[in-house]
């Protein structure tokens, strides 16, 4: 008989301006793989990060075998059985493996009365874990030379290393190999008939339907549905997931598209980004899609000139430039607006003002370099009013806005570049329901007054409500191209993950 | 939005207000102290060359750097123009002076840019070796001044110390440099976020390298009046210059994680640490103890730093309420 | 909010107690510099119209100094006035330090600054200011720039310094079996290199050893076989532990160490009773300058090849230096005087505005306890 | 973009290259250096390194975890001056060295305590305290303390393996390979690494950051007792000032021996071959005929090149991947 390990009850978290999680609940029994499913920033990841410590829930309960319970950290939720696999790592750079793996719950010997580390058992049991995996790691390895995937099993590792009876994954197979993938699944597999509970974050429909028991949709931070799988289909679990009415959400701008003012021809980097040849039209939004790490984010911080050196031709109204930094690339009107607000887009201790003119000081100064306050003030003023920016005045800090309009500052201040060509990168990442909406009515706009867009988004929706034509990518190169009216989910989904 | 008129107590206010007290507190128990030769040709001229350094420091402080090396600089600076004017003149020495602390700043500025060394340990080694060439070349012995740094030394204007107006100009120009111009935005930008400053199109590399360069130049130029002030320097004269320069720039409010911090707050510093090092004098309190005194005020700042900070720091959340409970249990 | 409430008050505390300990601190050292006067209430200034005389030494907290200072308080106590003193940290032993304490009593119009300068000519310029404002300037110790002093109180001559530590090191070396048909290579451990004594004295060194009487002894390479290891312990004691590794009967090792600091002779004897193989004492001889108390121990040792050191009468140069400057502000003598009666000590001459105390001290196993400073 | 192959012999590390550059400074002095290899240089030079090295195994803790500690000299003084005042007593070197530890163990956590409770960073909160150590130190004696008996110099005269070599040295060895030890199989060691690399997940890990902190520099505080004592009993004679300039040589061994001030990395044994270097300077160029006065200029030279050649070896190893890594984590 299948009894209940976890349960959640009417969970609410919530960030500055943001509601992530909204009343949610989850149940667990031993021996199931329950899939947690939802669009990015739907609430998974935060979940379960409430789950093992990481946050305090403002409001509900954990149960786990009955028992209510709350960690301080996930280390603590580790000795109490429950072990989590985070999606981003949260590996100690400088360390090896097998420091990481153990962490905080090392084996140790006792000697003369000393307790020592014991190293050969940890490597024993770490070696014996990766064979389970099927991988091989040099446990000597510091971290910081590991690759991604290989970084992703040593996290998978070292939550194995914890005899524990709940088991969550986030989206462990982002960047695994077939191969590795495979190795998971019997693990995870081996798991399940143990009489283990496992939660599996994911928005691979596919795996959910190869290794799932049950599944779980939630959409922005509330509980939408709980399906078996075997009595459930792929549509069923989109139709959750998108939700209703996805025309509010993309107002998308009937404009006139021109002719063509961007094009790249065959653009290498210097080892990952291959033979890649895509171009824009005046007026149009061009979506790139792809899983992570196939190389969108690099290309585009490649063409703007953030990374290195790089082959291949790039035109801009028909003429062949050259970028050699991102100067380059700003002077022509390309650009860029990173998916990274915190750390790359925007200097959140600093007002809003400040963070709309920093890219083009030299044009709010007088020829004394003596900055005008006041012309600052006047196009932050209008941004300010014209995106709807909550916030009291100009000089409001950054760091006090809620996500949306922190991404409209973000917008904001590369818009006030006049660019020809706008690269989104993630716009609507960590921003509530509404504020998207804002932000893709914005990005509407904006081509109604014929500027080029493109956008990179890992919310196939968004990219499908938004888009006139679509790129997707995988590995490091363009797998496909698809017009609007052309292109669906499945299609470029089915590319994409091939 | 009402309170965005209420009186703001700010950290600055906050230590012209400790000044105030001190310069009260040693003004009533010594006159002497009070009278303009000595605020003016003492308390002023014997802290002038920190003073002055503390400026360019502050810039590289708040953009998220650090110079250990500035007193050897600046001894090594009038180290090599000392030796420069003895064979070759005075005109010779000086542009050998700025030279050395051009290229100090700019080998300080390379390393920490190009080799991505941290300012600290860059410095670090720098200071030694600076230290160390400026003791080689004298052979350990005395440099003696030239009639350049003489004059920029012992001469006065309208009966105000030259290196007094050298500090008052020194002080505008920083001042506004940091608070109104293009650099000093991009310097605290740079402070508070060097990824998205870089992100943002600003050549972050060179304008690293100019501030160490200008910090080296600023030490070139502070070296003339120590020289001149004293007649002769050594090679370890510069002891806890760099210290006590850093000490300054901190007690000002300037945080050492950079971009945090201001001008003014480094003025008042200066002005602290000066009242404190002529008053205390004055007063006869032997230095042992003025050393703890300068350790508390120091200590003082810190915390009142903390605390003013922590109130401005108190983010104005949007708190958005969670969905009444049987909505959502249906 | 009632945290911050507490933060502001425990700051608003602290800048309290700061100004508190700055008065206290004021009022206690009023006191401190006046000793056994005790119970006067005098701020520092004049106010009771007693001579006021600073006394700076180079760095404070070195019983050289300190001893300098008791003979300075006997002769203030012996003519009612009231002495100042103060001095850099051992370790700020710089100019800089000298020159911040030196303006402060300028602008309290002390009467007389008796100083011992850390460097003679960068000082030069703030005691000229000192003479400007009408204050007798006196140096004791070591001199600086003679335009920029009245007098100098000289312990000994550095002639009579040179001659004496080579003559020290001469005699032993001699009852060790050197002479001129074997000569010993000789090593001296100076200060920080531009102090105005040593300097004096090495330079009297050399004129010395350039003599019939005491060639036999020779400074083989003047790049190492001089050190100036500085102020810091750590290094006196680590430079010193090179040369006494460096000792011994070769002809490249060195046989006879003279130490010209107070800090380096001590070292010079530590490190040899700390050497793992301590060079043939037979062989070799350390001697210098430096206060008894701090030499005992290796010269009543039988073991240590230390066996004299030379030094003046510290208590007395500081009691002559108070004395000097007392009776050149009373007008009882000029800068033009030849000699000075300088109360307990008798009558000194001063030649060519300096005045010596005398000759230098040599104490040995014999006498060394009879100095306790 | 799984790089799978790039694994170098481990045996190539910085300490290794530092290491065969030591080597490499021996066998020059040994060639060039004449009467630098006999007992007497060798035993002061293994004095000198057994109480740099002690302190810096201190020093080298605090920055892993990302501090500093630039109060060290004034704190060595200190100490040094109130175990003379104590070994005047004629109290023997068993009393002196535990009560020497106390002393350190109490004025570091003094700093450990400032730092974590204040969340000023360390190199300020440690500016502000050097500047009190440093006041208060004259104030509890006056000047410098005499004509020590033979109890408290016994280490230094008296204490001798084999009648050569100093029981410092002694000190210095157990003290090395215990943090040696230590450093390895120790859970509080991992504790330091992980703080140093990243406090916030070092916080989600379920560490004490502050605690393993304050704990730091307690242990390092005894180490500076340690060396405190080993310093202030090589004479009979002990000063304000015996641990000046003290803390930027501890920092300039740690740095060279490969620790980044950025923390989180580092080894005792890097810490171990970079003091030895530093310790030799002085002494090889007085052998070698050079002029102390430039022995400062290439202690500063070596710490630059060692830095900086570290450095390019950084970059060009990170050139073998060619996408950032900031690039890499944002990617998906």
């Amino acid at each position: 008989m299948k009894k209940t390990i976890l349960e959640l009850k009417d969970i609410v978290k919530s960030f500055p301006g943001v509601l992530a999680l909204n009343r949610l609940k989850f149940d667990l029994k031993s021996g199931e793989v329950h899939a947690i499913c939802g669009e990015n920033g739907a609430g998974k990841s935060t979940l379960m990060k409430v789950v093992c410590g990481v946050y305090k829930p403002d409001e509900g309960e954990i149960y786990v075998d009955g028992v209510p319970q709350s960690f301080s950290s996930p280390l603590d939720a580790y000795r109490n059985g429950v072990s989590i696999i985070f999606q981003e790592t949260s590996l100690f750079e400088e360390m090896t493996v097998l420091d990481n793996i153990f962490l905080g719950h090392e084996i140790i010997k006792k000697k003369a009365g000393l307790k020592l580390l014991d190293y050969a058992a940890m490597r024993k049991k770490a070696t014996e874990i990766f064979d389970r995996l099927n991988t091989k790691i040099d446990l000597n390895a510091c971290i910081k030379t590991l690759g991604m995937a290989q970084k992703q099993m040593v996290e998978i590792a070292k939550a194995l290393t914890f005899d524990a009876n709940i088991i969550i994954f986030d989206e462990p197979t982002a960047s695994l190999t077939q191969r590795e993938v495979d190795a998971l699944f019997d693990i995870i597999n081996k798991l399940k008939q143990e009489g283990r509970g496992i939660v599996y974050i994911s928005h691979r429909l596919e795996e959910i339907f190869q290794i799932c028991d049950r599944v779980t949709v939630i959409r922005d931070g509330q509980y939408i549905s709980t399906r078996n799988v075997a009595d459930t289909n792929k549509d069923e679990l989109v139709a959750d997931m998108v939700g209703r009415a996805m025309t509010n959400y993309y107002p998308k701008a009937q404009t006139d598209i021109g002719e063509e003012i961007f094009r790249v021809e065959h653009y290498y980097d210097d080892g990952f980004l291959k033979d890649i040849n895509f171009y824009v039209r005046k007026g149009e939004i061009v979506g790139f899609a792809g899983l992570a790490g196939c190389g969108r984010t690099e290309l585009m911080q490649s063409i703007c000139g953030f990374t290195g050196k790089a082959a291949g031709k790039v035109f801009l109204n028909g003429e062949e430039i050259e970028i050699h930094n991102y100067n380059d690339a700003k002077n022509r009107g390309i650009v860029y607006v990173s998916e990274d607000r915190g750390k790359y887009g925007l200097i959140v201790d600093m007002s809003i003002e400040q963070n709309i003119t920093l890219p083009q000081l030299q044009n709010f100064a007088n020829n004394m370099s003596i900055i005008d306050t006041e012309k600052e003030a006047e196009i932050a003023g209008k941004y300010l009013k014209e995106f709807e920016i909550k916030a009291p005045d100009t000089e409001f800090l950054v760091a006090n806005l809620s996500g949306g309009n922190q991404q409209k500052v973000s917008v904001s201040k590369a818009l006030a570049l006049n660019p020809t060509l706008l690269i989104l990168d993630e716009p609507t990442r960590g921003v509530d329901v509404n504020a998207k909406a804002e932000i893709h009515k914005i990005i509407s706009e904006l081509t109604r007054r014929n500027l080029s867009i493109i956008m990179i988004s890992s919310e196939l929706p968004e990219l499908l409500g938004m888009c006139d034509r679509i790129y997707v990518m995988k590995d490091g190169s363009i797998a496909g191209c698809f017009d609007r009216g052309e292109f669906t989910q499945e299609k470029i989904l089915s590319i994409a993950l091939d | 939005m009402a309170n965005k008129k209420k009186f703001k107590v700010t950290f600055n206010m906050l230590l012209f207000l400790i000044w105030i007290l001190i310069f009260i507190g040693i003004a009533a128990t010594s006159p002497v102290f009070l009278s303009p030769s000595y605020l003016l040709n003492v308390m002023l001229r014997n802290i002038i060359e920190i003073g002055m350094v503390a400026l360019p420091m502050t810039l590289i402080i708040i953009m998220g750097g650090i110079d250990l090396s500035v007193g050897n600089i600046m001894i090594l600076a009038a180290t090599l123009g000392g030796l420069a004017a003895v064979t070759y003149g005075s005109a010779v020495a000086v542009i050998v002076t700025i030279l050395t602390g051009l290229v100090c700043g700019l080998i300080n500025g390379l390393v920490i840019v190009k080799a991505k060394i941290s300012p600290m340990v860059t410095t670090l080694a720098t200071m030694y070796l600076y230290l160390g060439i400026s003791r080689g070349i004298s052979k350990g012995s005395s440099i003696y001044s030239f009639d350049f740094a003489t004059t920029m030394g012992t001469t006065s204007l309208f009966g105000i110390p030259v290196q007094v107006w050298i500090y008052v100009l020194l002080v505008v120009i920083f001042t506004v440099l940091l608070a109104k111009t293009t650099l000093g935005r991009k310097l605290y930008s740079i402070g508070l976020n060097e990824n998205a400053t870089q992100y943002a199109g600003i050549d972050v590399g060179k304008i690293k390298i100019a501030m160490y360069i200008i910090c080296g130049l600023i030490c070139a130029l502070a070296s003339f009046i120590w020289l001149g002030r004293f007649t002769s320097i050594k090679f370890d004269a510069g002891t806890n210059f760099n210290m006590k320069v850093i000490t300054i720039v901190v007690l000002g409010g300037t945080s050492i994680n950079g971009g945090i911090g201001s001008m003014i707050g480094t003025i008042i510093g200066t002005l602290i640490i000066a009242t404190l090092n002529s008053g205390l004098t004055v007063m006869n309190i032997p230095i042992d103890v003025q050393t703890i005194v300068h350790g508390s005020v120091l200590i003082v700042a810190l915390i009142a730093y903390a605390v003013v900070n922590s109130r401005a720091k108190k983010k104005k959340l949007i708190k958005i309420e969670a969905a009444p409970k049987q909505v959502a249990s249906m | 909010m009632k945290k911050k409430l507490l933060q502001k008050i425990i700051a608003a505390a602290m800048v309290c107690i700061l100004m508190v300990a700055a008065v206290a601190g004021c009022s206690k050292t009023e006191t401190t510099p006046q000793g056994e006067q005790g119970g006067k209430e005098t701020t520092g200034g004049k106010s009771d119209g007693k001579l006021v005389i600073a006394m700076l030494p180079k760095f404070k907290g070195e019983n050289y100094f300190d001893a300098c200072k008791v003979g300075a308080q006997e002769a203030a106590d012996e003519l009612g006035i009231t002495l100042l003193y103060d001095g850099p940290p051992q370790d700020q032993a710089t100019n800089q330090k000298q020159v911040d304490i030196l303006e402060g009593w300028i602008a309290q119009k002390v009467d007389a600054i008796i100083v011992s300068p850390n460097d003679p000519t960068a000082i030069a310029p703030t005691l000229k200011k000192a003479q400007e404002a009408g204050i007798k300037v006196i140096t004791f110790d070591a001199d600086a720039q003679k335009d920029a002093r009245d007098l100098f109180v000289n312990q000994i001559t550095a002639d009579a310094a040179g001659k004496g530590l080579l003559e020290a090191a001469a005699r032993e070396l001699k009852a060790k079996g050197y002479g001129a048909d074997k000569k010993a290579n000789i090593a001296l451990v100076s200060g920080s290199g531009t102090d105005a004594n040593q300097t004096a004295w090495e330079a009297a060194i050399e004129k010395y050893l350039a003599t019939d009487e005491y060639n036999f002894m020779v400074i083989k390479n003047r790049e190492t076989d001089v050190y100036y290891p500085g102020t810091d312990e750590t290094k006196v004691n680590a430079e010193c532990a090179t040369l006494i590794s460096r000792m011994g009967p070769g002809e490249d090792q060195i046989q006879a160490a003279i130490g010209l600091s107070s800090m380096a002779t001590p070292a010079l004897g530590a490190q040899y009773q700390s050497a793992s193989q301590k060079p043939d004492a037979n062989a070799i001889t350390l001697t210098g300058l430096a206060t008894p108390n701090a030499l005992k121990t290796y010269i009543k040792d039988e073991e240590n090849p230390m066996n004299v050191g030379m030094l003046w009468n510290c208590m007395d140069l500081g009691y002559l230096a108070v004395q000097v400057a007392y009776q050149l502000k009373n007008g009882d003598i000029t800068t033009e005087s030849t000699s000075i009666n300088a109360g307990r000590l008798g009558t000194k001459e001063i030649v060519d505005r300096e005045c010596v105390l005398g000759d230098a001290l040599i104490f040995d196993k014999t006498n060394v306890d009879n100095f306790n400073y | 973009m799984v790089q799978e192959k790039k694994r170098t012999a481990s045996f190539l590390t910085k300490e290794f290259y530092l290491a065969i550059f030591l080597l490499a400074v021996l066998i020059f002095l040994w060639i060039f250096a004449k009467g630098f290899y006999t007992i007497n240089n060798i035993m002061s030079i293994l004095n000198t390194y057994s109480y740099t090295l002690i302190a810096a195994i201190g020093m080298n803790m605090i920055i892993i975890t990302s501090n500093i500690d630039v109060s060290t000299g004034a704190l060595v003084s200190v100490v040094c001056l109130a175990s003379a005042a104590i070994g005047k007593l004629g109290l023997p070197f068993p009393v002196l060295l535990p009560a020497a530890m106390v002393m350190g163990i109490i004025l570091s956590t003094i700093n450990g305590l400032f730092i974590t409770k204040t969340k000023i960073p360390a190199i300020v909160a440690t500016l502000a305290t050097t500047q009190i150590f440093q006041g208060v130190l004259p104030l509890t004696t006056e000047g410098s303390i005499y004509d020590l008996p033979a109890t408290f110099t016994w280490l230094a005269f008296e204490a001798k393996l084999f009648g050569i070599v100093p029981a410092s040295v002694l000190m210095c060895l157990i003290i090395t390979v215990i943090a040696l030890f230590f450093m390895k199989y120790s859970r509080f060691s991992k504790k330091l690494y992980a703080i140093g690399n990243n406090q916030h997940s070092a916080r989600l890990a379920g560490i004490n950051v502050e605690k393993t902190i304050v704990i730091t520099y307690a242990i390092a505080g005894a180490l500076f007792g340690v060396t405190a004592i080993i310093i202030a009993t090589a004479g009979q004679r002990v000063t304000t000032t015996m641990g000046s300039g003290l803390e930027m040589t501890l920092i300039a061994s740690v740095i060279l021996g490969g620790t980044s001030t950025a923390g989180g990395s580092g080894k005792v044994i890097g810490t171990v071959i970079g003091a030895l270097i530093l310790c030799i300077v002085s002494p090889a160029i007085n052998y070698l005929g050079i002029s102390p006065n430039w022995s400062d200029a290439i202690k500063g030279a070596i710490i630059m090149i060692s830095v900086v050649v570290g450095a390019f070896q950084q970059v060009k190893k990170k050139r073998v991947i060619q996408i950032p890594k900031e690039v890499l984590n944002n990617g998906k």
